[in-house]
């Protein structure tokens, strides 16, 4: 088995890069970007404050304040280049994994935190963000985003939908089953497809035996591979997409090819499944280290606008943790709200058989 | 007033729901040109058109997993099932997401999608086309699960369970789809709430709790019945979830016996909670024990079978001289 | 939308064909095949017989001797020429409408009315025939497919399995990931997909919107489209697919390109949903008068040998009706056999109450 | 004898199924090389080779329809849903086609498939991670369904079931995986059927009937009844489908009343079953209706909220004390 191939440290051929691992400008010949230094700045001040958020949210866990975390390390640039993609009236599908796109979509990062503390199962609402609750179950997403996507068809708005998923998702009957429907209804969605290269424990090949982005061409929209620590090829591929998605021109399927550099989620240990070593050479390809290269040499930036950007984050970890702990629990009761958005007779019987059960302890 | 079928009267009512609210969509399998395979979508997209009467690929969990992005997106989609023996493959999107995504989101996603399902034997099918999966969902919180017995109430039904913001199950009495009855669509008549059960034939001796298509067959035992000299007090439930308790517990109260009927596998079925709770709350009126007339806990058998699997006229009333056993 | 492009009645060009229409034998670089006379009158034979035991299966549901039917009129090529593709220790899975391909497997064709006539839920010993049950659910059998074929890597067999469905089906997210676990684990099966057109009332574009066989190039494996009414070529591909797959070379899709000329079932209408002309058009693509024709031009055949065959069908339908009716019914307390195959409490109690009450009504 | 925890029992109770029968395999997400993440199958990759150790690709139909292919060519295997809240996706093939096939072949196709849930919250997890979806199946003909309660179960319970020649949906107490006790696996003491209850404690006043996590929570609780001088009888169920019915009716009408205690919601859930069935068989001897405490009837809530959501000890006597208030 090509482990190492599929999923090794050299890029493959077929994959758009617009910045390399040493941080140089190379041209592509279908895609290019054209950022002001500003911009780049700015794009580097995400990739480190949300690298920093996710930091913050392992210690908490560590600390037993949140009950589990699914990191992002190492897949910040795949986030954040597709995430400033968007425009406001797009709408995002995120799995479990997207703090970045999230951040990118100005949702308060400790909303992100009370699923994985165990205080609610989603924080945010979406349609204030227009990026949509996480999602658990593997894949069910992608069928949401296609359904939203022919929404937008339905309304003649010119927006399109993004839907977010893993390597492993691509084996699910629902991701399949949304690649159809995207193309039957030509719909406004960009798959957006983030390969780091494991699923849990199980590298790419259990998945697939050929390039993922590839999986596209059997249902009859294009398929594009990406340097998923690259922010700028993500930003310009993400971008093209979402425009053509805009334009009526249907579904593509963006691969960002990343690594998983943490464990699964706080409660898995990688040391049992994967070696060292491959850790080490997608180090070579961090996504922060290559664009603050870029920012040196392109002299774009300064030692000072660095340190500015690591205290902005450092206070933006210490105020996570802050109003972390400070998350109120909720109420027992809260069992029964929202079961329902209508008056519903078994959940009144219910909760009120319970409020008394509860008096009797209190008595 | 028109004489109207029950296939004709969901027709009819997701016609009216479709004018008055352009968010109202409907979609599945074979619902376009075709009309469904029993018609009941018949002329719709000729009228809306192929953008609110959308054939969909095969897959039912594309069909449910799409009407609840169209949902998010503010659209009011009623899905087709084909048969009931073919909901499972949307089990997933219905049990982790139609159901939870609600409460997920703290209010504020509301997901007004129904999902209409064609259930129950007696018609003779092959395997996978006679099926009553109702339990599957009364245990699932968060969907609403009505069934429907007679034209009037499919026609006012529908048009309730369209406009309910919670996601609802809506089982249709296949083997009734060619029932008829006159129906005043035109009537501005107060409509039933679309969870209150209904009596629909007073008795005194003994209670027969049905829904959907045994609503027919309990009336048909309770005409028998009465030969015998006995009362038998039958109530269409309706609802399955909510259950309308108060109008169930107060004839069992009154009555002191009770048969629950439906098609459905007795091991685990929805009269299992029926029984359950009445017993709980009616422990002291009960003469007997509640009793269930239904499907053999087995998969549902050959057609040649069926009358011998589904609770008939005559297994009812054996349930009942039995209640009077005790 | 290309509704008569995609399902038209000329065929396009990426379609493998060995006899055309008119009965012309033709080359093919990739495909060939080599039969004696005997063999192509045998098989002139099985596509007469088969469509005989499909016209009495019709008739007997006019006649209300059967429940329902599913015909394979036009099919009959698609059938034959895969079926008689397989050697015994291949394994087969069928949909409902295979009964070309049961015909193939030696399975009693009044054994295939059994479920229409609601006798039984599947009649035949699939081990014995080495010809699965039919399966109602549209996809399931697909993965049941991939899961035999990894049980014959796992038995160092030399043998393959054949997974029918339709175009419809490709829609399921069963049929999909199958697709994955049969590349990923390169398992000997052929995936066999008769495009009819139509799935029900559903054109073949509301399915998808690029070529069916074009489905394996996204998910790492050959696909091929053959032309369905041309039992040569059909015999021919599906042989070298077959043989790939038991020698280690993995999965093939093949699409048989090829039309339902009657309804769904029995108890569908296609005049609601397709018009005449579609039909006409087919019609000059018979199966059976292709072969009959080249038989004439070959002299391979006379007329007494047609005459022959015309005498055996008839007898044949004769035969199968007067069988179907003979049919016993099963008894009432058959409802509780076979539903486990070790004794269970629940059954045995259900059972006996349920005999106690039949018995109460014969007093 | 040696000390070990539930997960390591089913382990081993796996592993001695393997020697046993070259035909056992191992399949699912995970359990390679991680050993699955509750490392139930841990070492068993390594020990019995990548062909009998599946790691197969996400996603659960597949799963379970490619080990109902391998059931057709002669293996037996043991599937893993890495969690209760992801069976879903695997309904169609566990409902249509693993509970059905062997009826529709009239005998001809057996299905020895074990299909493992870790099932069940108090862990603190993330939803989908704490259900209890035994009900989706106890109503399911053609499936056994069985869940184990300790560790010496497990490892017979779990042999047992991958030698039966039915399908068989085997629940595993997630809370309780490290739980240990001492097994001698070289015992060659006789086992009880898999579909045998036991009576885990004797006692005269009520019985209380449990299964899986909840057995160890209603023995904890007959202590403390003790000492307000109440001597609860707790029945470890282990079978569900069949249901060891003599023995739970034996002590039902020995006790007169009867507490049913599951973590799945109340609505519909198997306790309804137990209560109906119980209710119709010893109607004359019950003291009070069979009453249940288990889940709320809603999806399962946030973790910070499970210690409310799920029957704990205090739940269970309040239940038992309104039994005695009949
Ligand atoms: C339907 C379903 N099955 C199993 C799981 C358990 N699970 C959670 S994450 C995961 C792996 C997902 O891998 P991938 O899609 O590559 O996303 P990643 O976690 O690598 O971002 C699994 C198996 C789940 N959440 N949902
Ligand atoms: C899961 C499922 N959904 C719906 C159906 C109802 N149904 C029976 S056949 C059919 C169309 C199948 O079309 P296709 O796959 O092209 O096969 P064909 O009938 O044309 O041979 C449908 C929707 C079913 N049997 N199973
Ligand atoms: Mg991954
Ligand atoms: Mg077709």
């Amino acid at each position: 088995m090509t482990t190492e191939a599929s999923r090794g440290a050299e890029a493959p051929p077929e994959l758009v890069q617009l910045l390399t691992p040493e941080g140089e400008r190379v041209e592509h010949p279908d895609y290019d970007i054209d950022l002001t230094p500003e911009e780049v700045r700015s794009l580097y001040r995400d990739l480190v404050l949300v690298r920093r958020i996710d930091l913050e949210a392992v210690a908490l866990q560590r600390q037993g304040e949140l009950g589990i975390w699914a990191s992002l390390l190492g897949q910040e640039a795949a986030q954040i280049g597709s995430g400033r993609a968007l425009t406001d009236v797009d709408m995002a599908f995120p799995t479990y994994r997207e703090h970045g796109v999230a951040w990118c979509r100005d949702v308060d990062p400790v909303k992100l935190l009370g699923l994985f503390r165990g205080v609610n199962h989603g924080g945010w609402d979406p349609k204030e963000h227009n990026f949509h609750l996480y999602t658990i179950v593997i894949g069910s997403q992608t069928l949401h985003a296609v359904g939203y996507a022919m929404g937008i068809q339905r309304d003649d708005a010119s927006a399109a939908t993004i839907a977010y998923f893993g390597d492993g998702a691509t084996s699910q009957g629902d991701v399949n089953e949304s690649f159809i429907w995207a193309s039957v209804f030509n719909a406004p969605i960009v798959f957006f497809c983030q390969n780091n290269q494991w699923a849990i424990s199980e590298p790419l090949e259990k998945q697939s035996r050929i390039p993922l982005y590839r999986r596209a061409s059997g249902f009859g929209f294009p398929g594009i591979r990406v340097d998923g620590n690259d922010v700028f090829a993500c930003l310009a591929v993400t971008r093209k997409a979402l425009e053509a998605a805009r334009t009526g021109q249907g579904p593509t399927l963006i691969e960002a090819f990343t690594y998983r550099m943490g464990a699964h989620t706080t409660t898995d240990d990688p040391t049992r499944y994967r070696v060292a070593s491959e850790l080490e050479a997608w180090k070579l390809k961090d996504p922060i280290e290559r664009l603050k290269a870029y920012l040196f040499k392109s002299e774009h930036a300064d030692q000072a606008f660095f340190d500015g950007v690591d205290g902005e984050a450092a206070q933006l970890g210490a105020d996570l943790r802050r109003r972390c702990l400070a998350m109120p629990d909720p109420e027992p009761l809260a069992i029964f709200d929202h079961v329902y958005s209508e008056s519903h007779a078994l959940m009144d019987q219910e909760r009120a058989q319970f409020a008394a059960y509860l008096e009797g302890f209190a008595k | 007033m028109t004489i109207m079928s029950l296939s004709k009267a969901l027709n009819e009512g997701m016609r009216k729901a479709m004018e008055d609210d352009p968010k109202v969509l409907i979609m599945g399998e074979d619902v376009g040109k075709l009309g469904g395979v029993f018609r009941v979508t018949d002329g719709l997209q000729k009228d809306f058109g192929e953008d609110r009467v959308i054939d969909t690929p095969l897959a039912e969990s594309g069909i449910i997993g799409t009407a609840i992005g169209l949902a998010l997106r503010g659209y009011r989609p009623v899905c087709e099932i084909q048969f009931d023996g073919f909901v499972f493959p949307a089990a997933d999107q219905i049990i982790t997401q139609l159901a939870k995504m609600p409460m997920r989101s703290l209010g504020a996603i509301k997901l007004p999608v129904v999902v209409r399902i064609p259930c129950g034997g007696g018609i003779g099918a092959v395997e996978h086309h006679s099926e009553s999966p109702e339990a599957y969902f009364t245990h699932t919180a968060g969907l609403r699960v009505v069934a429907c017995s007679n034209p009037a109430d499919a026609y006012t039904m529908i048009q309730q369970a369209i406009r309910s913001d919670d996601p609802v199950i809506f089982f249709e009495p296949k083997r009734r789809y060619w029932e008829k009855a006159d129906i005043d669509t035109a009537s501005t008549e107060w409509w039933p709430p679309l969870h209150a059960a209904k009596v629909v034939r007073p008795g005194t001796d003994a209670t027969l709790l049905a829904y959907g298509p045994m609503v027919k067959t309990c009336l048909e035992a309770a005409t028998a019945a009465e030969d015998d000299g006995r009362s038998l007090e039958v109530i269409d439930l309706r609802s399955l979830n909510p259950l309308d308790e108060p109008l169930v517990l107060e004839s069992a109260r009154r009555t002191g016996r009770v048969v629950v009927v439906h098609e459905a596998p007795v091991n685990n079925g929805f009269g299992a909670e029926l029984a359950a709770r009445i017993t709980e709350q009616c422990f002291y009126h009960l003469e007997s024990p509640v009793l269930r007339a239904g499907g053999f806990s087995t998969p549902y058998p050959p057609s040649k079978l069926e009358e011998h699997y589904l609770p008939d006229l005559d297994r009812v009333l054996d349930a009942v001289d039995r209640t009077f056993g005790y």
